[in-house]
């Protein structure tokens, strides 16, 4: 019988390793975004549980706003992305410190 | 008009500085002609509180209220006793003298100059006059603006450092001043003073509010060792600049003492009274010994300006050994008149030996003691006034210098001859770090060409430094009136001490 | 006759597994190309287990609008750019003991905190969207359109939002590009197609006219 | 008759008005004008004084006391200005206007020259002022009025040469040594108003009786007697201004003034306003014996050790200011025995012979062309007879021969001070009577070296274009070397430049442009008028001051210490206690001086090196007047400065200023410098610092939730 547990716990490992994810690809920002995707994933996984097991639409809802705003923002982040890379001709983060103050 | 005299004393010159700004710097001399018009015009109006004060009457005279902030219960409250009255007019009075003092002196922009003076002024008044706490407290926040404005533009090469540490020190100590009277109002629904005084406190909160409010005072005063923002900002300012700090807004924080700590906190300020009288003990020996290696004059004068500051926080807080512990209220109110007249006295002196400085750096911009020596072959008129002033510095007798301390040393012999012995140190070493400096710059023979080439006072230094001189010696010889002026208040002051809160 | 509740544990184990194998995939793989058909199968799993929550209007909604268009962008983009794989991967080895004891970490504290045991009383019950007598879709499209209609707008002003600033970035003008401009097209006035010139009429000269001449009327 | 107040302010007045007038008019009313002024001031004064002494002395008026005006009333405390004129304030005023007047006059001539002529006028009137406040006080607030005006007035006139390095010098030091003594001054009069409530004397003496038993708590366990803490203190005030041991040091710098204010003002009247004091203030003096004995040990032990010091000294003045503080020596120790009236008569016969001697020596000094060491004089007597007789007047009276002034007043003391059965009164008779042989031998010695034996001056007219006549004063100072040296210490320590000293001129010592010759009458008149009450007025008033109680209520002994009152059943007049004094051991002492001196300096003037020789270390410490220049100079002056420094570089800018101040500054900046490193830019860092919170976040829920 599948437990709110074994939702929760798989949204906490699927978070651990997007975690796990920014921190060994440091340097490639494609894959910084896609391990966003993925903490949204985890998240998502989370709401959708909570809403079954607790019998409450606004999970769903939550989720469908965050598929919604993910989606807005990896369309933004990759078209930073693109421009990025043709203005310096590289996606690594290490040489990306403008803000820096 | 005598009903809102106040009022009128207040905003004339804040009102004033308008014209006097909108004169522009196209027009120099009608700015400075309307901005002594105003002075002239304060200083007239504040005359009229000598026959409209009542010193045989005790409490608050010419009294005005109105509701100004209904959702704080803040009014627009001012009176006087006879302690504002005295520093009203010592305000005033210093005030025409500073915008005489800057006629020439001050070219670059002279409009703004006069018209912050100006606002300045009105503030200082208001500071006086308030009876509300948060009133108060806005005037003597807000006085910190023109003076910041004052150091900052037509100031010396390090006024950016003397500004920010003039403006971050005061304002550090008054913002605990501002907790305190937070705490007041929750607790009694009002910033009158009067009920203030009247509000039971406990122990623990009189000691919190009375360090908040020593803290805020002694910043202003200043005392040691939260004195050092003085010397630099006095070195920095222009000489008007320097003439007000010292003259009007140091005495701001021996007021404060006086409103605040002493009424709201009688027993806090008996509790702690030994801690201000150590550190006014150490400003006059410590702070002496510093005077004395002075290079700068400007810092020397600011140093001994501690000292003697030192004066009115002893007199203050020897009433509270004298009231309790000895019971002797005549010999309280002789220390604490003491601390008045020292500093209405100290506005004279240290306000003309800022003014004898600047004459003097007209003329070498420079204020190191040693690129002067000999100047009264040339500027004998001058030497006069020095000489004069100096002595009234160190305390001489027939000078105001001398009645403030003489009387507060007395009354500190009364409550432990100790402290009196401490207190009466500044008769040696004020005398000898004011006549060392005169030492150097006046006497002996002429040291360089640039000190050769100076010429005597002209006639409107003469007429600052004469009104000046008049004033020290007037006080010097027959301080009675003056006294008579705050004795009611003063002996009101007193006989609330004798009341316990707790 | 295996019991349904086991057959979904059973379900859920094995798309589990495949989601956490694939994230792991995601986040390893040398080859960006790889890494996002990872992050599909990723997303296809967790498709998967959401319909196993009976949450299956998200679900199609994952795959089809997820998988199907953000998954493609990314695919577009990384094979669009011309990537030095090699360098970025530089420090792989070097941060991946950090990011594994993070990760760790991070897992053992949010599995304390989520109290498993306690958690594990909770059973799914009946489907709310049935109790209430509609499908996923209706119970989810009546709160959304009701309740959340704000938020929805809102959602979808951003989404238009988002499209117009990813064009707005990524637009260039080329410099000898030719393209149309409708506007002035549209503006065009008949001074600007045809000038009228004055000139006088033509007629023979002299073989060599002086300037002095020619000034002459 | 009751005297009026308006005389007293008149004569107060007179001179303040003078002193106004030169002072801010000079250049308009011009050297006549000023010293017309001035002395028209002095006059007025002069002759209502000594109306007012007939009155009071003769006349049988009561005596005056009454306020003029209120300068504060607090509560019970009342400070006034107001006159108590009795026989003592009569006579002093008289003394004071008298020797003040003389003073004026002979400024004329001495002053000729010199440019600030005008204001050296106005600065004395100003001085007789302050010293009529201060005598003719009825209270202790006018009382240090007059006593801090005195002061400042001998600031200015010390300082009066203002290009002078050692005359700044010494007019700050003047100050500042005095400015100790007005500290325990304050302080007893901060004492009595403590233990008396009030200021005012009449008031202050009725009470006096109610301090016996009171005590000052000074710590839990210390407890000191109200009267002996009252006249110490008092009396500190009094060892300032009159110069007494230790605090004697400021009196022979003074004599970088102008010689007629040494005479004045270092001699005649504001040293000897301590002994005014004490003897003003003998109801309180008289509760303490233990005051008493103080001021008998500090006084005679001036009396003593300063006279030594005058045998070594080769400037003219300062042998004068030397034998002045020995003199206020012999004053103090008769205060010191409850002789207040022999203290207060030898003031005034000192305050006449020697004024008459410092104005002397100011003659020599014009004639000398400024210049001031003794070893360039000698056989000036044929040059200025007038000089030479009223000086010997002058010293005789000093030296107490009988019948002279200085005789009737210095014995009385001596007498007191054998009879006095006080603690210290044998050590004190040692001291007097050894002092009057000291007395004799600097006297004699002054007065050989200057008018006796050969001339050590040469006449040189070719110095003329160089330096003209009209030269003033101030470029002409020239020093006994050692002294020079010490001043010179002190004028580099305390002036930056050091090259202000020590070159007046390339004037070569003991080479004059004219003969010496007799002062023109502006300044002999004085003399003469000096020297009649020098040699006369001892005999004249001896019996009355002395033995008849003449000062009346104005001074309290009691009883059992009345060693005046004994000594006066003893005394058959004038004539008889002079021929008596012939036989007494002072004057043999004298007369052993005077062989001794007369050997020396006029028969063989060679001993005198060989004595030197002989006595080396000896001279080295008198000459170098035991050091106690030298000791206060480290100790409070440059101790001062460098305490002083410490307090500030220290205290101020290092710990205030660099640790607090600009110190919370700076941390706030380096915090911040860190701070600004962890924004690194780049987004990992930022993204790491989140995960980070995150699991502290997560790690605190979780440690809670346990």
């Amino acid at each position: 019988m599948i437990t709110l547990s074994h939702y929760i716990v798989l949204g906490a490992i699927l978070f651990c390793i997007s975690v796990a994810g920014l921190f060994i690809n440091r340097k490639n920002v494609i894959v910084l975004l896609m391990a966003i995707e993925l903490m949204l994933l985890a998240v998502n996984i989370n709401f959708i549980a909570f809403s079954r097991f607790g019998h409450d639409v606004a999970g769903q809802v939550f989720v469908f706003f965050i598929l919604t705003v993910a989606a807005a923002e990896s369309a933004i982040g990759l078209a930073i992305l693109v421009l990025l890379f043709r203005n310096r001709s590289t996606v690594n983060v290490a040489e990306i410190d403008s803000m820096k103050g | 008009m005598f009903n809102h005299l106040l009022s009128l004393l207040i905003w004339l010159p804040i009102v004033g500085a308008v014209p006097v700004l909108l004169a522009g710097s196209g027009r120099p001399n009608t700015a400075r002609w309307l901005a002594l018009l105003m002075a002239i015009l304060t200083f007239a109006i504040s005359l009229f509180l000598i026959p409209q004060y009542n010193p045989g009457v005790s409490g608050m005279q010419l009294v005005e209220s109105h509701l100004w902030i209904e959702s704080l219960n803040v009014h627009y409250s001012l009176g006087v006793d006879g302690i504002s009255v005295a520093l009203i007019l010592l305000t005033t009075f210093v005030g025409i003298l500073v915008i005489v003092g800057a006629w020439e002196v001050i070219q670059d922009k002279p409009h703004q100059y006069m018209a912050a003076m100006l606002v300045l002024e009105g503030l200082m008044i208001g500071v006086f006059c308030a009876t509300d706490a948060l009133l108060f407290y806005v005037f003597f926040e807000a006085m910190l603006i023109p003076m910041f404005i004052i150091i900052g533009i037509w100031g010396g090469p390090r006024r950016v450092y003397a500004t920010l540490k003039f403006f971050i020190y005061t304002f550090f100590g008054s913002i605990f001043m501002l907790v305190g009277l937070i705490y007041l109002y929750l607790k009694a629904g009002t910033w009158d003073l009067h009920a203030l005084a009247a509000l039971p406190l406990s122990m623990t909160e009189q000691s919190w509010l009375f360090f908040a409010f020593l803290i805020a005072f002694a910043v202003k005063v200043p005392m040691v060792p939260v004195h050092t923002w003085l010397p630099d900002a006095h070195v920095e300012a222009p000489t008007g600049g320097s003439v007000v700090l010292a003259a009007v807004m140091l005495k701001i924080g021996g007021y404060g003492f006086l409103r605040f700590s002493l009424p709201i906190t009688p027993d806090a300020s008996e509790h702690f009274a030994w801690v201000v009288i150590a550190l006014s003990l150490i400003a006059v020996v410590y702070i002496g010994y510093v005077a004395l290696v002075q290079e700068d004059m400007k810092k020397l004068v600011a140093y001994s300006s501690v000292a003697h500051m030192g004066f009115v926080t002893l007199g203050v807080f020897i009433a509270f050994m004298l009231v309790r512990d000895h019971g002797n209220t005549d010999a309280a109110r002789l220390g604490v008149q003491g601390a008045m007249v020292q500093m209405i006295s100290h506005g004279f002196v240290s306000g003309a030996m800022f003014s004898c400085i600047g004459v003097l750096y007209d003329r070498m911009h420079t204020r190191l003691i040693k690129d002067y020596g000999g100047v009264v072959n040339v500027m004998p008129w001058f030497g006069f006034f020095y000489v004069f002033f100096a002595m009234a510095n160190c305390g001489l007798p027939g000078t105001s210098g001398f009645v403030g301390e003489f009387m507060v040393i007395l009354s500190s012999f009364s409550a432990n001859p100790w402290i009196a012995l401490f207190a009466a140190f500044t008769l040696i070493i004020g005398a000898a770090y004011t006549l060392w400096l005169v030492k150097r710059v006046l006497w002996g023979e002429v040291t360089n060409p640039h000190v050769a080439e100076m010429k005597d006072i002209n006639g409107r230094e003469w007429f600052v430094l004469g009104a000046f001189a008049a004033a020290v010696l007037v006080l010097g010889v027959w301080p009675e009136p003056l006294i008579h002026l705050m004795d009611n208040s003063v002996n009101q002051i007193v006989q609330m001490l004798a009341i316990h809160k707790v | 006759m295996i019991d349904t509740s086991l057959f979904q544990l059973i379900c859920f184990y094995a798309f589990a597994a495949v989601t956490v194998v694939a994230a792991l995939s995601v986040i390893t793989l040398r080859n960006s190309v790889h890494a996002v058909l990872a992050l599909v199968l990723t997303f296809f799993s967790t498709a998967c287990i959401w319909m196993l929550a009976e949450a299956e209007f998200l679900a199609i909604a994952l795959i089809v609008v997820y998988v199907g268009a953000v998954m493609v962008l990314f695919l577009f983009v990384v094979m669009m750019l011309d990537i030095d794989q090699e360098k970025l991967r530089e420090g792989f080895v070097k941060f991946l003991p950090v990011g594994l004891v993070v990760a760790a970490v991070m897992l053992v504290e949010m599995l304390g905190l989520i109290g498993v045991r306690f958690m594990h009383a909770q059973t799914m019950g009946d489907n709310p969207a049935t109790a209430a007598g509609m499908s996923n879709t209706a119970w989810l499209g009546m709160a959304l359109y009701t309740q959340y209609l704000l938020p929805f707008e809102v959602a979808a002003l951003i989404l238009t939002v988002g499209v117009i600033a990813a064009v707005a970035l990524t637009l260039r003008h080329r410099v000898g590009a030719r393209k149309q401009h409708p506007s002035e097209q549209v503006a065009v006035k008949a001074s600007d197609r045809v000038r009228i010139i004055k000139m006088a009429a033509e007629r023979p000269t002299d073989s060599q006219p002086s300037p002095a001449q020619e000034s002459k009327p | 008759m009751e005297l009026s107040s308006s005389i007293l302010l008149t004569i107060a007045l007179a001179p303040l008005v003078g002193c106004v007038l030169a002072g801010f008019f000079g250049k308009q009313i011009g050297r006549v004008g000023a010293h017309s002024i001035t002395i028209l001031g002095l006059l007025i004064s002069f002759g209502l004084s000594f109306y007012v002494l007939y009155q009071i002395a003769f006349a049988g008026a009561p005596v005056y006391n009454h306020n003029i005006y209120t300068w504060f009333e607090i509560g019970k405390y009342t400070g006034s200005v107001g006159f108590l004129i009795d026989r003592l304030t009569a006579m002093m005023m008289v003394v004071v206007t008298f020797v003040s007047l003389l003073v004026h006059v002979y400024t004329i001539g001495y002053m000729a020259d010199d440019p600030g002529y005008q204001r050296f006028f106005s600065y004395i009137s100003l001085f007789t002022f302050s010293m009529l406040m201060l005598v003719m006080s009825n209270n202790f607030l006018q009382l240090f009025f007059g006593w801090e005006a005195v002061g400042l007035v001998s600031y200015l006139l010390i300082g009066f040469w203002f290009k002078r390095p050692t005359a700044i010098f010494a007019s700050l030091k003047a100050f500042v040594v005095n400015r100790v003594g007005d500290f325990g001054f304050l302080l007893g009069i901060a004492a009595v108003l403590y233990f008396l409530g009030t200021l005012d004397y009449a008031t202050a003496f009725a009470s006096a009786p109610t301090l016996v038993g009171k005590t000052l708590t000074l710590t839990q366990n210390i407890h000191w007697d109200a009267a002996t803490v009252i006249c110490i203190l008092l009396f500190i005030g009094a060892m300032g201004k009159s110069a007494q041991v230790p605090l004697h040091v400021w009196l022979p710098d003074s004599m970088e003034g102008p010689t007629p204010i040494s005479a004045l003002i270092h001699a005649a009247t504001m040293v000897t306003a301590g002994i005014f004091m004490v003897a003003r203030m003998s109801p309180f003096y008289e509760l303490s014996e233990t005051a008493l004995s103080v001021v008998l040990v500090i006084g005679a032990t001036g009396a003593l050790f300063t006279g030594l010091i005058g045998i070594v000294q080769n400037d003219i003045k300062r042998v004068v200011a030397y034998s002045t503080l020995s003199q206020l020596g012999y004053m103090t120790v008769a205060l010191g025995v409850s002789a207040y009236a022999g203290a207060v008569f030898h003031l005034m016969t000192h305050a006449f012979f020697k004024a008459l001697l410092f104005l002397g020596a100011g003659s020599v000094i014009i004639a000398m062309h400024h210049e001031q060491d003794m070893r360039y004089m000698g056989g000036l007597r044929k040059y200025m007879p007038i000089t030479w007789i009223t000086m010997w007047v002058g010293a005789l009276a000093l030296c107490g021969v009988p019948f002279f002034s200085g005789f009737y007043s210095k014995d009385a003391i001596i007498e007191a001070v054998h009879d006095s059965h006080r603690w210290g009164a044998g050590y004190a008779y040692f001291c007097v009577l050894a002092g009057a042989f000291v007395t004799a031998t600097y006297t004699f010695r002054q007065m050989y070296m200057t008018f006796h034996g050969k001339e050590r001056f040469r006449v040189e007219h070719h110095h003329h274009d160089a330096h003209g006549h009209g030269h003033a004063k101030d470029t002409h100072a020239h020093h006994h070397p050692v002294h020079a040296d010490v001043a010179g210490l002190h004028a580099h320590a305390m002036t930056d430049d050091p090259a202000k000293h020590g070159d007046h001129g390339g004037h070569e010592p003991g080479v004059l442009e004219h003969a010496p010759k007799e002062s023109p009458w502006v300044v002999t008149l004085p003399l003469i008028l000096l020297a009649i009450p020098s040699l006369l007025v001892g005999a004249v008033t001896a019996k009355p001051l002395l033995y008849s109680g003449w000062f009346g209520g104005a001074i309290h002994v009691n009883e059992a210490n009345n060693v005046l009152g004994e000594m006066a059943k003893e005394f058959n007049g004038w004539a008889s206690a002079g021929l008596q004094g012939l036989t007494q051991p002072p004057f043999i002492l004298v007369v052993i001086a005077f062989l001794i001196t007369t050997y020396i300096y006029l028969f063989n003037p060679a001993m005198a090196g060989k004595i030197k020789t002989a006595f080396k270390p000896i001279w080295t410490i008198l000459d170098r007047k035991f050091w106690v220049d030298e000791i206060y100079f480290a100790i409070f002056a440059r101790g001062g400065v460098k305490l002083g420094r410490m307090f500030w570089k220290g205290g101020d800018a290092a710990v205030i200023d660099g640790v607090l101040i600009d110190g919370s500054a700076s941390l706030v900046q380096r915090i911040a410098a860190g701070m600004r490193r962890v924004q690194s830019g780049y987004l990992y860092h930022y993204a790491f610092a989140m995960i980070l919170g995150l699991i502290l976040l997560l790690g605190g829920y979780w440690l809670i939730g346990q």
